[in-house]
């Protein structure tokens, strides 16, 4: 069993992928050599800085992300929706976790809070420090899958219908902005600079929304856990939902 | 000069432990361990990202990458580990 | 320089479908009439595009009002209007023949949302002036194919479109280290600034060369050129059957159209005849592999997908052939011949894939030594397969006919004869998997003679059809008018 | 400067050429998740080390921005191929205890 040929067939072949690859390395690393010596720097660096202050922010990673290359970061937004999606129409999710002991509960109610707090401030220092709606988002999700590991199955989040509008905040606030703009004659995502921060931290705030709940509900795993995702009840699955009696309905087994 | 020195050998001692915890995260045949290595890979490099000047960047990688794919992995760690020990694995001759 | 009005199409054509999967996703129960006005919208838009670019030439537009190679740019050049065209029709039919296919309402949630946004990536695909945005809408389309393809949740499907997931996740960190590359030694991520600085800076020979190759792998994976087609076949004949048209009619050839444009646009001035030829051969390979294993294929839907391997590989033909021809009248009716081809098919596949569907739905199957008696029941299904099975042999008078007749004819005038052997060899063996359907089809069995009309899935796949045979083949004169007023080819 | 960026990326090709290499010799599909994630943590890194310009210097933002957008990116791939492989395990379970 230990000398299967099978097996030393596939260690020649991943050693023999090894060395190709080390040379692919070495190529690369060769090319890149060149490329860093080109003289293109500063590259896009100093034009960037140079812009900065039409952009309604001081951050300029923030100004990259929500101004100069916004609609990046839209279709950004998007790809996570489709995930969430694709996630999504896998099925349910499944049954959380059994109810925690008295210590991660205990945990849960000062991190959560924490996290719900930094996820706020990382939000609002994102216009001219690190931070922004992604951090943001982030954190608040974090604050989620912690809720759902302390026995919440539904990680803290509304039922399924609210959840769908919260995900789809972020693209749809973005969307509509740019569209606005371009009704008004200033082009797609194109900000006059003295709305600009304003208009830059609506789209964060609805962004940060949007992020969180597709990240927290992409850890629950499927479909909101709930009556609406049983089988049998598939003809209601958009009727909006009374807030849930119990924080764990049943959940069918697939 | 010499501090110049210092400082490379100070980069080079951040990369060399950031290609082992890649190489132990991607040789581990165990897949919590593996996840677990994965975890230290992506606080690592979003601590060589701090030292880069890329805070915002070192942010998002520790909480989404490092952190919410990490948990997203752990979970499916965990998902393969009940399946590989319920007793109906054995397959039928 | 840029009149809002004229370039509103081109923020449109992205926006709307978006603006479509939002609604859908907030308001599953009305998804099916929400998707229907947004695809009808969304053709609109492309029709608009189409017409803008038909009067003015092509489009230029600036996101932002920053300055060109700070922001990202949508472009549209005849090349593209015309596939934007094309994908937009057809999505129209994939969506208008969806609302009678899906019928279990989880499903039909869940398919819209996912539809639109990849019809909202394969516009944004066509239209992105900049090198980093493309990366983006390569995600988004990976990530919405595959979802869709898993779709009807089943073991096969599943497993297909998975490694389909990852095999496209590696396309695309390939392609990223390529612009990442780019960026490195030329400093802008912008289209047609990148192209200009490839072209002033020889010296950066070696960095390009590479940057190309990275980019080029990573998209021939996601076109699944031979061999790399491996994930293809599973994945298209496992998904449902508009999701099936949709991958195997646009969402490959949007990664082809990718390479061609960085081939044109991008990378001409370090293009050579090593590389092209390279590529074409394993094009030509591509022709004789999947027609071969088509025509083995016991099930219609895994026969339609080899198929798209072998017609995918026609494509890789001209890249030697445009190489080796100077610009002038014969390089623009190349050109015109590769869309040409490049249309046809997309029609047609999608025309066959829907057919497909069709049958086997009323079959409950889609083996095809088993179709005898499809004639009988789905009379229109089945003259949709004969035609779109036409425009895939390339049979007058359809559109790949004209596209495989100028094709042999520049490679005949280019010395490059070999292509001729193939593109026959190609073509015979298509003949032979097509009638070993039709012929299958047309057999008489003892089946009870019931016939099933059923307009709103079969005008759709009927319609594509035609389209592949007729309109592109008899009226193709447009596309050399489009091509004209944004020539691709070395430069903006 | 150059020096720090030359070290940097090179670091970051080697992490690219790590992953692609158990990507394709790996079976399971956690180490190939895994495996891409850390092939696109490389080109990531190549982009962080160009942005680099000394101490003195503030950094290039345009990458900056290209990483997170990339890394959220991942993250929506990963939790997509995650779920996707455990509705694959399920249904594999489903045909065993048949």
């Amino acid at each position: 069993m230990s000398a299967d040929p099978g097996a030393a067939r596939r260690r020649d072949l991943s050693l023999l992928l090894a060395v190709l690859l080390a040379l692919l390395g070495v190529a690369l690393t060769i090319i890149y050599f060149m490329a860093l010596q080109a003289g293109a720097a500063p590259r896009l660096a100093d034009l960037a800085y140079a812009r900065l202050p039409g952009t309604g922010v001081q951050n300029p990673v923030t100004a990259v992300l929500l101004n100069y290359r916004a609609y990046d970061t839209l279709m950004e937004l998007a790809v996570l929706l489709a995930a969430l999606l694709g996630i999504w129409s896998l099925g349910p999710a499944a049954p959380g976790f059994q109810r925690s002991g008295a210590v991660l509960a205990g945990m849960v109610s000062w991190i959560v809070p924490l996290l719900i707090v930094t996820g706020g401030y990382l939000l609002w220092v994102g216009g001219y420090a690190p931070g922004g709606a992604f951090q943001a988002g982030a954190l608040l999700g974090a604050a989620g899958v912690i809720v759902r590991l302390a026995g919440d199955p539904r990680a803290g989040l509304p039922a399924e219908a609210a959840q769908r509008w919260l995900l789809v905040l972020g693209v749809l606030v973005f969307t509509l902005v740019g569209l606005g703009l371009m009704v008004f004659g200033a082009g797609f995502l194109t900000y006059p600079p003295k709305l600009a921060k304003w208009l830059i931290l609506a789209i964060e705030m609805a962004a940060t929304v949007a992020i969180a709940v597709a990240l927290a509900a992409a850890y629950v795993g499927g479909r909101p856990p709930g009556p609406e995702a049983r089988p049998t009840a598939a003809d209601e699955d958009a009727e909006p939902q009374p807030p849930a009696s119990s924080p764990r309905p049943p959940v069918p087994g697939r | 000069m010499s501090q110049s020195t210092l400082l490379i050998v100070f980069d080079g001692v951040l990369l060399v432990t950031l290609l082992a915890l890649a190489a132990a995260a991607v040789l581990s045949p165990e897949p919590r361990r593996a996840v677990m290595l994965f975890i230290a890979f992506g606080l690592w490099l979003a601590l060589i990202w701090a030292r880069l000047q890329a805070p915002d960047v070192a942010l998002a990688e520790a909480a989404i990458g490092a952190g919410l794919g990490g948990a997203l992995m752990l979970a499916a760690a965990r998902r393969a580990a009940r399946s590989a020990a319920s007793p109906d694995r054995e397959r039928q001759p | 320089m840029s009149d809002p009005l004229m370039t509103a199409p081109l923020v449109l054509c992205i926006a709307l479908p978006l603006l479509g999967a939002l609604l859908v996703t907030a308001l599953p129960r009305w998804s099916v009439s929400l998707g229907i006005v947004s695809a009808l919208a969304t053709a609109g838009a492309a029709v608009a595009l189409t017409a803008a670019v038909w009067q003015q030439g092509t489009l230029h537009l600036i996101l932002g009002g920053w300055d060109a190679t700070l922001a990202i740019a949508l472009h549209a050049d005849g090349l593209a209007a015309a596939l934007i065209l094309m994908v937009n029709l057809v999505g129209l039919g994939i969506s208008v023949y969806a609302t009678d296919y899906f019928h279990d309402r989880l499903r039909v949630g869940a398919f819209w949302p996912l539809w639109l946004l990849l019809w909202a990536a394969l516009n944004g695909l066509f239209l992105a002036g900049d090198l980093f945005n493309l990366y983006v809408m390569l995600e988004l389309l990976g990530i919405a194919a595959a979802a869709l393809g898993a779709l009807t949740g089943n073991r096969d499907a599943v497993a297909a479109n998975l490694r389909y997931l990852l095999v496209g996740l590696l396309g695309s960190i390939s392609y990223l280290l390529g612009v990442a590359l780019l960026y490195t030694a030329h400093g802008t991520l912008d289209l047609g600034l990148v192209a200009q600085r490839i072209a002033a800076a020889p010296e950066l020979f070696a960095v390009d060369a590479a940057a190309m190759t990275l980019m080029v792998a990573g998209l021939a994976l996601k076109a699944a050129l031979f061999p790399l087609h491996f994930w293809l076949p599973p994945a298209h004949a496992n998904a449902p059957a508009p999701v099936s048209a949709a991958l195997s009619a646009l969402v490959v050839k949007a990664a082809f159209y990718l390479i061609l444009r960085l081939w044109l646009d991008l990378f001409w001035p370090i293009t050579g005849m090593a590389a092209a030829m390279l590529l074409a051969s394993l094009g030509a390979v591509a022709i004789v592999w999947g027609s071969w294993r088509a025509l083995r294929a016991e099930r219609l839907k895994l026969l339609a997908a080899y198929s798209t391997v072998a017609q995918i590989g026609y494509l890789f033909l001209f890249l030697p052939l445009l190489t080796a021809t100077p610009p002038g009248p014969a390089r623009d009716d190349l050109l015109a011949a590769l869309l040409l081809m490049a249309l046809t098919h997309g029609f047609a596949k999608a025309g066959f894939f829907l057919a497909a569907g069709l049958v086997q739905t009323h079959a409950g199957h889609d083996r095809i030594d088993d179709l005898g008696g499809t004639a009988q029941r789905l009379p229109a299904t089945t003259f949709a397969i004969a035609m779109a099975g036409s425009a895939l042999i390339g049979l007058p008078p359809s559109g790949s006919f004209i596209g495989k007749w100028l094709l042999m004819q520049s490679a005949i005038a280019t010395g490059q004869w070999w292509w001729v052997v193939v593109v026959t060899t190609g073509s015979l063996l298509a003949s032979a998997y097509v009638f070993r359907v039709l012929s299958r089809a047309f057999g008489l069995e003892p089946t009870p003679v019931r016939f099933v009309t059923d307009a709103r899935a079969e005008v759709p796949a009927l319609t594509l059809a035609l389209v592949s045979v007729a309109v592109l083949g008899l009226a193709s004169g447009p596309l050399w008018r489009l091509l004209e007023l944004g020539s691709a080819g070395g430069g903006a | 400067m150059l020096t720090a960026q030359f070290l940097y990326g090179g670091a970051g090709l080697a992490l690219f050429v790590l992953g692609l290499w158990s990507f394709l010799v790996h079976e399971p599909l956690l180490r190939k998740i895994i495996a891409l994630n850390i092939t696109g943590a490389g080109v990531f890194h190549v982009l962080i080390a160009i942005a680099y310009r000394g101490d003195a210097a503030p950094p290039d933002p345009v990458p900056h921005a290209l990483v997170l957008t990339g890394i959220v990116v991942a993250v929506s791939a990963t939790a997509l191929a995650l779920m996707l492989g455990a509705r694959l395990q399920d249904a594999e379970d489903e045909d065993r205890s048949r």
